[in-house]
């Protein structure tokens, strides 16, 4: 297994090979590689089969983290591909000639997380939503909680008591300030 | 003897049709519509009665879960996440599980492995049992689905009984099951897979030795063998075009290492070989519900304990988990930061290429009649796309 | 006694009554014998009368244009019009109708007057399921009418008459003497036609719901679609009292006749639960294959 | 496609033949399984109203709502879950994690209505159909979400605890501490039961957390004698837990003390707030136990200069004499009172009042007064003999030990009482190789002592008379004075009026004695009001300062106001308490000294 | 129901664009009057005994109308029986939780079905938002936006539950409750905007109605 993490090393400045389990593995590469790396997995390494695509918003660092499942059927493994894209412009090269669902994916992180891949089928069209007018949703400063209670209308008469305060309020009022 | 097999269209670029020619029809199937697999639709541009154009449209049943899940506490996620896929929920709870306790290092006890793979094996049959229903109903043989629909019915009854739920079990609970088997159940479970047996036997004689349903499904929707990997096509669908994969033999989860089976592969890769192929991996599920029930400890504990689920934090780390599910491969693909809630849960579902990619390819060139089955015989589920 | 044409118009109207009623009742014994195959109890006989009143109580409806209230006008008229033309008993006052007043050549065109009809306020009502549903019902018609016609033809050939009442005449006198004995060959062309005529499988794609739902009538309701329901059953008990009497000896009391058109009737169900639907371009190549051949044999052989 | 093809699809029609799958009623002939998820069920008099099942429910379907016909009180809110049917998913995680296992579901699932708003309910006090169902689901034997078992605290063997003074309990690791503090449900049940109503939840949050610093903050908020409380309180609050009502309460008390170990005293300045700026008035404390020193610590806290003064040669009250080494070391009291000391508060050791200074003075001399003189006169046998030399008063007894004098108890010992001074004294005499019988009028359960008190008492080797009405001491023949008869009445418990607790009746003829070195009588104390003159204005009924709700006693001309608080005036008689009414009277002193009223 | 009040809107499909307003129609439903005494008790029992329920499985409820409409319940020897064209159906089974893109679909069909109308719905989700109170993608009260006639409690609820919500729709119908679309009539104007609050894409794929 080191082999191909020594190969993504040398080849495409890959680093950070992590076994996360013995038949699965991580590693990261730059954004810009990603479409020679998924390309050389494929057809080199063996890695033939695209289980999904991904985002993770790391706001804290300004940065989507993108994570490509792959799986090398015949060898059993899987490996999670990393790449880190700026969280204020974020695009990254379209991996849809090489796999046939990819164009999904894409079409997908698109809305969800305002991830753009140039080239990509379809990918500003509405996935998933229809006449979404708020920020891309997946990104973690998107409150669905608060837009959820702004837009659509809730039942009245919902009202709970903290058993604490309302234990001060009834055995002890005295201590309320 | 190879059979006629429906034309495929080259991976071309998809030419769109001029639609303002008039030689083209074009028409929604679904949402509202009989001849669709849960609430999707599909925009169909017809010249004549084959279709020529399509491209799906979902996220009818969006309800945003991977939001919903980075604003709950693990635990809470458990009763979310069977929700994601209807008819065959406890793939999602056990991934989702599987995924927890391989970050936070639990092991569960041996009775509860067992007790799991019982319920997904028993998942695989009830779901597949409905599909067949489906299967025969597109090409409208709706008694095939009057049938099979009470068989998973029988199904359920079991899950009601050892689980107390019968659509949503949420039974796989992290940590192990929640509940041991109820007195008696393992002698219910075999009269109940004794009769779904014979009334399989009944819709093997009358389904597949059937002169019209070979006339509609053989040959529809071929499925090349080179397109599994291109489209990440996995369960049934690869193997009716001869790809030996079935990750219950592959990662060796759960007990299934233990039990004596091997995966059904096809050659056809046409709607009837895939349906035959399904039959055949009933059969299978019967097969595996009576050696688990064999096999299965009697005694010991079924769960393993875990912290207090208000404040239970997982260790950062992240980790993909998948199942062999009746569709394919499904997976739970969970990133941990630390805290208490997940930091990025992502469902990876085969309807996902299967309803959209594959199915855009495969419905051109199609009869319009057949839209519907050809959707069914790729068993797919809307709302495991768009989560 | 000849009966005045008054009293004639009478009979007429309480024989198509009985029809009525007889043809609804038909439509829900079998659907509780098919509720029977297919493992459940099934809706209760009358649940079409019901159905009937439901539709035609509805408060509202939507039209799209003038021939779209035509389409189920039409359609009854080409039941009512099959009908009228047929001696449901034969012999009986009551029951003739107006069967010595036209030939086969006339029920035969009513048959299609109805359809093409139909045809006609469908692809009004500007849903494409419709339309889609026209061309299907419209492209199998023509597929089915193949092995009918020459069916007739044979029929008509072999009596040497077009007038339904002389054909059941010819009949009487036992079983040898049906077509069902003298010229097999005609029936079955004529009743595997009969399986495309009443739209059950695996003929049932023009209204097939999972096939695009629900063919013709997709934008039909309310009062327009309880019209469609009656003349269901008119149109029913038409053919099959046709059927009854180019093949299998009309009816010489109601009883006869109930027997008779309940077994043929029978017959659609009976291979209805067992297959699914063909495709069109299936159904046609299927109706222009061996049941129009058969057709052909029978008129040879009638001719002979 | 051969001939079968056409011939099989017939086979449909054996179906036809058979009896339909189809149920005849379904609604009356399908009940849910026995462990069927259907509507929910609770023991309302088991349920505490914790709203954990409110904190487990993703779906924000709990609210807590005040239930009728209940009141709250110690260890129970008087809050009910009502569970809206309009969020519910059926998931049982309230079921599975009810702390009191109150929480159950019915088998029932039919509940049909036009109206939406109607789908609210609270189980168990709105009567339901399905109420009292026997079937429905109940989480299984061996599962369930919380711990019942509390983490063992690590302890000194008997035989080795009774060898010596050294502290029995050990103290949690960190490793134990936060698997204890993960029991909590962070309900705040206990925070009502507490006299000086601490954070519990916050402080508990602040171990799980690993957040010493904020743990230390939180507790010194009410309470500047975590390391004592966290050894010696009588943790009212773990009775309220309600994680007790299902199993052990939370080791709350045990908590406390392990955040206040984990800081040292060098550290808790950097941790904990500092005082405001000087406001120039004066107040005088008398009496340096933990109620005074309490109120000490927050006056200073408010800037202002506190002189405390103490009758004993060291400060800490009941702390230090009446409490054994080995349940409370010194060093751990002496750091709770190293920081009060550290910010200012001056403490004039062995200065009595109303011998070496009036009351009077301390009114003119100062601008506030607080009176926390506690409880320093013990209750006599009030049986003939009584005066006996050999009977001796359990809290001078632990007073002595305190002061390393030599005890002189003998060999055989008797402890009168059934208090938590009964035990201390009986364990005390145990560690200076007595046999030790205790000796109570009621039965074990009637005890005022802490339960693991009275347990490790008993299990240090102390024999527990019961029922035992003390009748007469006299003189032990042979003895010379050097021993004494203990002289009791058998009794049985009678149940006098309904409702109250049983009272012993002496069983007629059953008359039993004992011979022993000692008696330590140890049935309460009383206080010395013998300070309090006329004309200080305070008044006293019952034996007691009369107070308002901020410990004040009087405002009266002719001096100071004088407050009052602790054993000296409240019924609990526990140092929490005194801690609180300490904390309570510094407010009102406050306020009362920067004019906002009171 | 009185919460409800008239809130006046200019125009039924204001910000449709002009070429696709031909696509839908403008004029507003009106109330249709009951007729009266026995006659409007027998065509009650019709319509009560002759549900058509439309086939479209809006969410997660679907799953239990198959083995409703299937042979271990049988729905159809209780008269009901699944329609595929809303034209011809006169019950909607709302199957829980709707996002906004299925509530367009929901609304439009609602409106295509003739009345009287009746809905049933299913489940937590259509009460109150049920599990996805905070999703951003769920409306969590479906009657804002059309009458609803029975709630049948659960998630989901069994076919057996089902079978006593039609039965007590049934009952309702019977009773001359059933007036949903009178209802939805008269409130026409607060329907359609709490509708247009939500659904901001307000073009649909679909023909006419």
């Amino acid at each position: 297994m080191n082999e191909l993490a020594k190969e993504l090393a040398g080849r495409y400045g890959a680093r950070g090979w992590h076994d996360i389990r013995k038949d699965l593995a991580s590693v990261e590469v730059d954004a810009i590689r990603i479409r020679d790396v998924m390309a050389y997995l494929r057809d080199e390494a063996g890695y033939g089969h695209l289980s999904f695509m991904t985002a993770i918003d790391n706001i804290e660092r300004g940065a989507f983290t993108l994570s490509y499942a792959l799986r090398d059927h015949d060898a059993r493994r899987g490996l999670i591909v990393h790449a880190d894209v700026d969280r204020a412009e974020p695009t990254v090269d379209s991996i849809h000639l090489l796999w046939g669902q990819a164009w999904t994916y894409q079409r997908e992180m698109r809305e969800w997380f305002g991830i753009d891949f140039p080239g990509s089928p379809r990918v500003d069209e509405e996935f998933v939503l229809e006449g979404w007018e708020g920020p891309p949703m997946m990104r973690r400063d998107f409150d669905s909680l608060a837009y959820s209670d702004a837009t659509y209308a809730e039942r009245p008469g919902r009202v709970t008591h903290d058993p604490a305060s309302h234990m001060r309020e009834k055995l002890y009022p005295e201590a309320a300030q | 003897m190879r059979r006629e097999k429906q034309r495929v269209i080259p991976p071309a670029e998809r030419a769109t049709p001029d639609l303002d020619s008039g030689k083209y029809l074009v028409m929604w199937q679904g949402p509202q519509h009989p001849g669709i697999t849960g609430n999707m639709s599909l925009r169909l541009v017809a010249e004549g009665d084959t279709v020529v154009d399509c491209e799906t449209h979902v996220g009818y049943l969006h309800r945003g879960f991977e939001k919903l899940m980075e604003r709950r506490l693990y635990m809470q996620n458990f009763p979310l996440v069977c929700r994601i896929a209807v008819p065959e929920p406890d793939f999602n709870e056990y991934c989702y599980a599987a995924a927890l306790e391989e970050l936070a290092g639990i092991v569960i006890p041996e009775k509860a492995v067992w007790l799991r793979t019982l319920s997904l094996e028993m998942m695989r049959l009830a779901s597949f049992l409905m599909w067949i229903g489906g299967q025969a109903g597109a090409f409208g043989h709706g008694t095939i689905a009057q049938w099979s629909v009470t068989m998973r019915d029988y199904v359920l009854d079991l899950f009601e009984e050892l689980t107390g739920g019968r659509i949503y079990h949420m039974y796989i609970i992290p940590g192990g099951v929640r509940g041991d088997v109820p007195a008696g159940f393992y002698k219910r479970v075999l009269e109940t897979m004794a009769v779904v047996e014979k009334n399989l036997d009944d819709i093997e004689l009358v389904m597949f030795h059937n002169a019209v349903f070979k006339m509609r499904a053989e040959g529809l929707g071929y499925i090349p063998r080179d397109w599994v990997d291109h489209y990440g096509i996995t369960g049934p669908n690869a193997r009716a075009a001869g790809v030996a994969r079935d990750l219950r033999k592959d990662s060796g989860y759960l007990a299934y290492p233990r039990l004596d089976f091997q995966p059904i592969v096809g050659t056809e890769s046409d709607a009837y070989e895939r349906a035959r192929l399904r039959l055949g991996e009933m059969y299978q599920a019967i097969d595996l519900i009576r050696q688990i029930v064999d096999m299965a400890p009697k005694d010991g504990p079924f769960r393993e304990r875990l912290p207090n689920p208000l404040y239970w934090r997982i260790p950062a780390g992240e980790t993909y988990v998948s199942a062999e599910c009746t569709r394919g491969e499904y997976g739970f693909y969970v990133v941990s930061d630390g805290s208490d809630k997940p930091r990025r849960v992502a469902v990876r579902g085969p309807s996902y290429t299967h309803a959209v990619s594959v199915m855009e390819r495969l419905v051109r060139g199609v009869n319009i009649a057949d839209v519907a089955g050809l959707m069914v015989s790729l068993h797919t589920y809307p709302p495991e796309i768009e989560r | 006694m000849e009966p005045t044409i008054i009293g004639r118009i009478g009979y007429a109207f309480v024989s198509l009554f009985v029809i009525t009623n007889y043809g609804l009742l038909l439509i829900g014994s079998m659907a509780r014998i098919s509720a029977k195959v297919q493992g459940r109890v099934g809706q209760p006989v009358w649940q079409p009368y019901i159905d009937i009143v439901k539709s035609s109580a509805k408060r509202n409806s939507i039209g799209h244009g003038a021939m779209f209230y035509l389409g189920p006008v039409f359609r009854l008229a080409g039941g009512v019009g099959t009908y009228m033309f047929i001696p449901a008993v034969f012999g009986s006052v009551l029951f003739r109708n107006f069967s010595d007043s036209g030939d086969l050549l006339l029920v035969m065109y009513f048959i299609f007057f109805g359809q093409l009809g139909m045809a006609l306020g469908a692809g009004e009502g500007g849903h494409p399921y419709s339309a889609i549903g026209v061309s299907r019902g419209l492209a199998q018609m023509t597929a089915f009418e193949v092995p009918f016609a020459l069916s007739v033809i044979a029929v008509a050939a072999q009596y040497g008459t077009l007038d339904i009442n002389a054909i059941v005449a010819a009949q009487q006198g036992g079983f040898a003497h049906w077509t069902l004995a003298t010229n097999p060959l005609a029936v079955i062309a004529a009743i595997v036609a009969f399986l495309g005529m009443s739209g059950h499988n695996p003929f049932s794609v023009v209204i097939a719901p999972q096939e695009i739902p629900i063919g013709p009538p997709t934008e039909y309701q309310s009062n327009l679609l309880g019209m469609l329901q009656t003349n269901r059953a008119i149109f029913n008990g038409a053919k099959l009292v046709l059927y009854m009497n180019l093949y299998f000896g009309g009816a010489t009391n109601i009883v006869a006749m109930v027997i008779k058109t309940f077994l043929i009737y029978f017959v659609n169900v009976f291979v209805g639960q067992a297959f699914p639907r063909l495709r069109t371009d299936q159904s046609i190549r299927f109706f222009l294959g061996a049941p129009t051949l058969v057709g052909i044999a029978s008129v040879i052989i009638a001719v002979i | 496609m051969d001939i079968k093809d056409f011939i099989a699809p017939f086979a449909v029609w054996k179906r036809a033949f058979e009896k339909p799958f189809t149920v005849k009623k379904p609604i009356d002939e399908r009940p849910g399984a026995p462990r069927y998820r259907g509507f929910h069920m609770n023991d309302a008099d088991a349920c505490v109203g914790c709203g954990t099942c409110e904190a487990i429910c993703m779906n924000n379907a709990i609210d807590l709502v005040p239930a009728a016909g209940r009141e709250a009180k110690d260890g129970d809110s008087g809050l009910r879950p009502r569970i809206d049917y309009g969020r519910c998913c059926w998931c049982a995680l309230c079921v599975d994690i009810c702390p009191s296992g109150s929480l159950s579901m019915s088998n029932e699932y039919v509940w049909i209505d036009r109206d939406p708003d109607v789908f609210r309910y609270v189980p168990g006090v709105e009567a339901k159909p399905w109420d009292g169902s026997a079937l429905g689901y109940r989480r299984a034997e061996g599962y369930r979400l919380l711990d019942e078992d509390r983490v063992p605290m690590p302890e000194l063997g008997h035989a080795e605890a009774v060898a010596s003074f050294l502290e029995l309990v050990r103290g949690y690791s960190r490793a134990q501490a936060e698997k204890e503090a993960d029991r909590c449900v962070s309900c705040g049940l206990c925070i009502a039961s507490c006299p000086a109503h601490m954070d519990i939840p916050g402080y508990i949050k602040a171990v799980r957390d690993g957040d010493m610093d904020e743990g230390l903050r939180l507790l010194y908020e009410t309470n500047p004698f975590p390391e004592a409380c966290g050894r010696v309180c009588t943790h009212r609050c773990e009775e309220a837990c309600s994680i007790g009502s299902g199993g052990d309460p939370v080791a709350i008390r045990w908590l406390k003390r392990y955040i206040a170990d984990q800081v040292e005293l060098s550290d808790y300045a950097k941790a904990l707030p500092r005082g405001a700026a000087p406001s120039g008035k004066k107040v005088a404390i008398v009496g340096a136990g933990p109620g005074g020193l309490s109120a000490a610590y927050y006056l200073s806290m408010q800037g202002h200069a506190v002189t405390v003064f103490e009758a004993e040669e060291a400060a800490g009250g009941m702390l230090r004499y009446g409490i054994p080494e080995y349940r409370l070391p010194y060093p751990a009291l002496d750091k709770d009172i190293g920081y009060i000391e550290s910010l200012g508060v001056s403490i004039s050791r062995g200065v009595s009042i109303g011998k070496d200074i009036e009351l009077s003075k301390l009114r003119t001399d100062f601008d506030a007064v607080y009176l926390s003189t506690g409880l320093p006169v013990a209750y006599g046998l009030e049986v003939p003999g009584e005066d006996h030399p050999r009977v001796l008063d359990g809290v001078a007894v632990l007073a002595r030990a305190t002061r390393g004098e030599e005890l002189g108890l003998g060999g055989r010992v008797a402890v009168i009482g059934g208090g938590n001074v009964a035990m201390d004294a009986a364990r005390t005499a145990l560690r200076h190789g007595a046999t030790v019988d205790i000796l109570y009028r009621r039965r074990e359960e009637d005890m005022p002592a802490d339960a693991d008190e009275v347990r490790e008492a008993k299990a240090e080797g102390a024999r527990l008379v019961e029922k035992a009405i003390p009748l007469e001491v006299r003189d032990a023949p042979d003895a010379a004075g050097e021993a004494a008869l203990f002289i009791w009445n058998e009794a049985t418990m009678v149940q006098k009026e309904p409702g109250k607790r049983p009272v012993p009746e002496p069983i007629p003829g059953a008359v039993r004695e004992g011979r022993y070195d000692s008696i330590i009588a140890a049935i309460g104390q009383g206080p010395d009001l013998s300070f309090i003159a006329e004309s200080d204005g305070v008044p006293v009924k019952r034996f007691r300062p009369v107070v308002d709700s901020f410990g004040m006693a009087t405002r009266a001309a002719g001096g100071a106001p004088v407050f009052a608080g602790g054993d000296l005036v409240n019924d609990r008689k526990d140092a929490i308490s005194a801690i609180a009414d300490g904390h309570r009277a510094a407010i009102g002193i406050d306020r009362l000294l920067y004019g906002k009223g009171a | 129901m009185s919460e409800k009040k008239t809130i006046p809107a200019p125009l039924a499909n204001e910000g449709l664009p002009p070429e696709e307003r031909g696509l839908f129609c403008d004029a507003a439903p009106r109330e249709y009057e009951p007729a009266r005494g026995a006659w409007e008790r027998f065509l009650n029992w019709a319509r009560s005994e002759s549900l058509w329920l439309l086939g479209f499985g809006t969410g997660c409820g679907a799953i239990e109308l198959r083995p409703l409409m299937t042979s271990r319940f049988d729905m159809y020897r209780y008269g009901i029986q699944p329609r595929p064209t809303p034209r011809q159906s006169s019950v909607f089974v709302i199957g829980g939780y709707a996002s906004v893109k299925t509530l367009k679909r929901i609304v439009r069909s609602y409106e295509q079905m003739m009345g009287p109308k009746f809905v049933l719905a299913l489940g937590s989700c259509t009460i109150n938002g049920g599990m996805y109170w905070d999703s951003y993608n769920t409306i969590k009260r479906i009657d804002q936006y059309i009458p609803v006639d029975v709630y049948i409690a659960g998630c989901m609820p069994r076919p057996e539950a089902l079978l006593a919500g039609f039965q007590e729709l049934k009952r309702i119908i019977k009773s001359g409750g059933g007036e949903g679309q009178n209802e939805y009539a008269r409130n026409f104007d607060w329907y359609k905007a709490n509708q247009k609050k939500v659904i901001k894409d307000w073009n649909m794929p679909d023909y006419n109605w």
